[in-house]
């Protein structure tokens, strides 16, 4: 393999260059997903729609631990996790619109981007399910004697699931290169998490498998950064699973037809103020890091940019009728 | 009589029940707090509380195999799926613990729950969340399957079906929760037998077979039918699907010895498959033509929804499969 | 309810003659079973038939220490639960014959014994599938007001199962009254427990679900009765669950069919060293409660009946093929 | 050509496909260190070793899934199932993630893999354990399923399946598993292609269709059929479930006029039923009688082993079905 592992940057502005290279990308996940709702209630986008906004220092930050060539799966709120990949804004665009440019060439929707040359094995929509699939990409990496992690996120409603217990038990016991990552954001559609279980503190499920895990702030990116830089150094040496929880927020609804109203506005507010890109944003500014004017641009190239992956949607084609029958069976090719 | 939303009806059924039955529970994902996930519960919680209306964590095989237990026990659970799509990670408590335990226990244990939510493909919700799963859950005996089309049936069957001492699922469809359709008066108690189709419209040229989200297509189409091939169709709702009636279908064919099978499913071992075959048995001399289907392409379902709308059932494909057995 | 909760009985003869009952029941498992093994190899037994021989003390332990109207429900290894309910080694073994007289009318088999009568709530094949189920018995005695408690009983295999977690995670959110007792044979069929997690005390898996949890020596059927006494008091009175791990071991093949050959002579013969029976006898000879006469007495009593119960299945009658379709559905009148 | 007992023929193509490609692996319960559970990997971990035999935990659905993800990262994972009855618990990933993965993904990802196992009712196992699947797999597009019946199919469907670029179900029969027959040297690379079904006996007066473990009863009772009845069977092994090669058994169909269905699953919804409509569309005009069917009865597996006997496709009811579509 010739990448190799994410080290930390060894001058200061490689340094300052690799964190605003984060903050980019959580403004570009912020811009997309703010134009998406936009054109989710024009009537562009069908069936559902699940906003990332809020929690974007977790892919952000876990992105910047690890190598391109791991492998990454989630669950259907995906957005940010293939363009923080660096799949175009385009080709994420096209997709909710369901057009033949789109990451999954419109047959995917919003709850399935894939991007095979990106090592994102897809966006899953049945709770759960793809946390088995997760460990198989771990298995294969060790199968194949590489040093690649597998990266596997899901939400904190997915823990109550008989697949996420099967595939935790087989990761442990095998000693799979996995990074668990449960996104929670305190909620699993209407259900506070303290409604969903006993536990009080989600990463403690680690001990039913005697499995390493911990807990990190997920709004704040740098302490996602490091955390998974240290986990995933120790799994690439060690071979082993571990299980993060990222304690973090989502903004908006569970999906575009959420209105969300059991939380409080003031619940909703509170968690607003530790925005993860504000608050990045400010450490920056007071480290001499960035200026004012840097971060209106930055956010301006971002919003342009979304602007425009709805122009190239729009006037993207539809996937030909003809090829309706073309996607049941792989052709031998494929091999 | 009045008019109901076919969600009002669900909802009408289960509270109802509820209220005649102290047994009789509701449980699933966000049924309480959140109203339902498509409203059916709205309001339930506070009328009954959450003894009796419970939310569950995202644990569909859990919460089933205890609505099992839990009818072993002489309770009468209604357990909700929020879409039958997720019923398959629940698979083995639904097909292999409901059904059979009579039999294993030679009859001391019965089974007396239902299992329901909406099922069958919704719109752009892709190739996960789109199944229309009666043909896996009709294939079972011990249990029973409906599926009903209309408001009237949307309320009666459930109740009948609460009442059954049987596992009964029962499979709601999204795509009508919001039609709207005449119903008895709230104080009649509205029940519907399992196994007895309707005719919806009689006809004395093709027989019509559907049931569930198809009807209304079948119905707009049945009316170009007439007119714009001169051909007079006699469409029928099968409602139940296990038992199903196959008497009244063939029935139909003694009259216009032709049939098309109109089904929101996958063909392939499906709905249509069971009942060509029942058909073909009993009224063999009868048919002039081969049965023709009309089903889901044979795809898993693609997100766009043009392409969509070419696996799904449609009006143009029903015309030609009649003008296909009418010979036209 | 009219049954009373179990408690200690109270003048020394009453403790006597209850401890004698356990003997005698665990004699009658014991014989009941070679019996079974024996007609099994005369061709007599269909299918699978799996024997409890060497784990007697975990049924008989338990059931001494809880009411006859608590709920009980198990896996297919399943004869001693239901023969230690009380059902007669007649309709058992009419059971494993086939015969419309067995405890589930020959239509369950050896996988399936049923005793309603007894609140025993069958014996269930497909590995966990029926823990789900035993929640659900406790759930229904909650929502009733009961003061029930139901037992669910399962093997060291069936803990890797989805279907055990998520019944796990609702009885501790729900806090439903039941005991789950891990049978823990040291085996899965032919994996050995370390071989299936990584966990090393099975009991720890409560700590991931919030639920108390506690190990007892399976061997010991006076430890078992003791700890299941105090666990079920506590459960009755605040409605719980707790996951109780019995350590114990069967000295026969998984099932008939099982030679075994992944353990050794040895491990089988230490094992064998500490039978629960025997264990038991010698306790109860060297405290003056049992004669030698006594044991030999209670043992032929119980091979007696075993063999009687043989002759009975052998006379009984098949079920009538004229009622192959009567149990696919209940009819009306069974509400 | 040599004599191989249809276990050995399994694991003959088992060992073969993982001497011939190194992305292939066998995974399942007891597979490994016990010989698995029927002996089918007996010696195969000597060989391979635990890095390609590998035995797991009781976690169908967690192995399944790796599975799926193990072939979505360019591995071809052979999974066992101990029996297909087992494979219930694993439902959703078998239907729901491995055959939707290809269009979910635009045609990126693809999931060569195979679920094998003893599939179908064998002796006195009662109802959980006698599960007859094909229904359920070959109604999910995007899934392959076959079930071999012959020595020879067990080997050459398999190595075909394992090369395949899909996920196939094969569906062995732990009823042939020690049945013997003939079958091409070890040095042949035989394969078998999906989707061809086969005529075991040329005849011309009634079509006997079957598949897996009715074979060999099928075969015995054509025998009868001639001899009590005078009539001349054609008999015919379909192989393949899905695909359905329904081409085949019409091209008999033009020559008997007559079609009775032998088959070891449940009817409602079952494989019969599809080849059924098949049939009738593409060969209406050649049916002088309805097609019938011989599947189980209708009803959970019951225990005693005379229930179950009544239950299976037997002699009496093939020779029952075979009168009445000769109207005799
Ligand atoms: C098996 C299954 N059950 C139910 C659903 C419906 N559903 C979709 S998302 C969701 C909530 C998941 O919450 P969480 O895991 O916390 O993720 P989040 O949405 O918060 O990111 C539910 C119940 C589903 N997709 N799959
Ligand atoms: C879901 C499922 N998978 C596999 C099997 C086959 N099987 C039956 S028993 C068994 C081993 C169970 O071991 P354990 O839970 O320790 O119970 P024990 O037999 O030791 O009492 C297996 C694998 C099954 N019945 N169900
Ligand atoms: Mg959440
Ligand atoms: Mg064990």
């Amino acid at each position: 393999m010739s990448t190799r592992a994410e080290s930390p940057p060894s001058t200061p502005t490689q340094a300052a260059e690799a964190e605003l290279k984060i903050l980019r990308s959580m403004l570009e996940m912020r811009a997309f997903e703010e134009r998406a709702a936009q054109q989710y209630q024009m009537g562009k986008i069908g069936g559902f729609c699940h906003l990332y906004i809020g929690q974007e220092a977790v892919v952000a930050g876990s992105f910047a631990a690890v190598r391109d060539d791991d492998y990454v799966i989630t669950a259907y709120r995906d957005h940010a996790h293939a363009l923080g990949r660096g799949t175009s804004m385009n080709a994420c665009m096209a997709e909710l619109f369901g057009k033949a440019t789109g990451c999954s060439k419109g047959l995917g929707g919003s709850m399935h981007f894939f991007d095979k040359e990106r090592f994102m094995f897809g966006g899953h929509a049945i709770v759960a399910a793809h946390i088995p699939l997760g460990i198989g990409l771990a298995f294969a990496a060790k199968y194949r004697g590489e040093d690649r992690v597998a990266l596997c996120y899901f939400g904190d409603g997915a823990i109550h699931q008989g697949a996420y217990h099967e595939a935790f038990n087989l990761a442990s016991l095998w000693q799979l290169p996995v990074l668990f990552i449960c996104e929670n954001n305190g909620y699993a559609m209407g259900t506070a998490v303290h409604r969903s279980t006993a536990l009080e503190e989600l990463h403690h499920r680690g001990r039913g498998y005697d499995m390493s895990h911990s807990a990190v702030d997920g709004m704040d990116v740098r302490a996602v950064r490091d955390q998974v830089r240290n986990v995933v150094e120790d799994i690439r040496a060690n071979s082993h699973p571990h299980f993060l929880e990222a304690r973090t927020y989502r903004y908006r609804g569970h999906s575009m037809s959420d209105p969300a109203t059991y939380r409080t506005k003031q619940e909703v507010d509170t968690k607003k103020e530790q925005d993860p890109i504000t608050t990045f944003r400010d450490q920056l500014i007071s480290e001499g890091l960035l200026s004012d004017e840097q971060f209106t641009q930055a956010q301006k190239a971002a919003r342009q940019e979304a602007a425009e992956s709805v122009t190239f949607a729009d006037q993207s084609p539809d996937p030909p009728l003809s090829e309706l029958h073309d996607y049941t069976y792989a052709r031998p090719e494929h091999e | 009589m009045r008019t109901l939303t076919y969600r009002e009806a669900v909802r009408e059924a289960l509270i109802e029940e509820m209220e005649r039955d102290e047994r009789v529970f509701l449980m699933g994902e966000e049924v309480a707090e959140y109203d339902g996930a498509y409203k059916i519960s709205q309001g339930m919680l506070d009328k009954f509380g959450p003894r009796r209306v419970i939310d569950t964590p995202i644990s569909e095989c859990g919460f089933a195999g205890l609505g099992v237990g839990a009818a072993m026990a002489g309770l009468r659970p209604v357990v909700e799926f929020m879409t039958f799509s997720f019923s398959l990670v629940a698979f083995d408590q639904i097909v292999n613990n409901a059904p059979n335990m009579l039999t294993m226990s030679g009859g001391q244990f019965h089974v007396p729950m239902v299992f329901r939510g909406p099922n069958g493909p919704v719109h752009a919700l892709g190739a996960t969340h789109s199944h229309a799963t009666e043909p896996f859950y009709a294939n079972v005996p011990g249990l029973k399957v409906c599926a009903p089309g209309t408001v009237r049936d949307a309320k009666g069957l459930l109740k009948t079906a609460i009442r059954d001492d049987n596992p009964v699922i029962v499979l709601e469809s999204e795509a009508l929760y919001n039609t709207s359709g005449e119903i008895e008066d709230a104080d009649t108690d509205l029940t519907v037998p399992l196994g007895e189709a309707a005719v919806l419209r009689e006809g004395d040229d093709v027989t019509l077979v559907t049931y569930s989200q198809t009807i209304p297509l079948v119905l707009e189409t049945a009316d170009k039918i007439k007119a714009e091939l001169g051909v007079s169709p006699e469409v029928i709702d099968l409602r139940s699907i296990r038992p199903l009636d196959a008497d009244t279908v063939c029935k139909s064919i003694a009259k216009t010895n032709r049939l098309v099978i109109v089904e929101q499913n996958r063909p392939f071992c499906g709905i249509g498959a069971q009942l060509t075959y029942a058909v073909q048995r009993d009224a063999f001399d009868e048919l002039d033509a081969p049965v023709t289907r009309v089903a889901q392409q044979d795809v898993p379902m693609p997100y766009n929804e043009k392409l969509e709308d070419a696996v799904l059932p449609s009006e143009q494909r029903i015309l030609d499969a009649v003008k296909e057995v009418c010979y036209l």
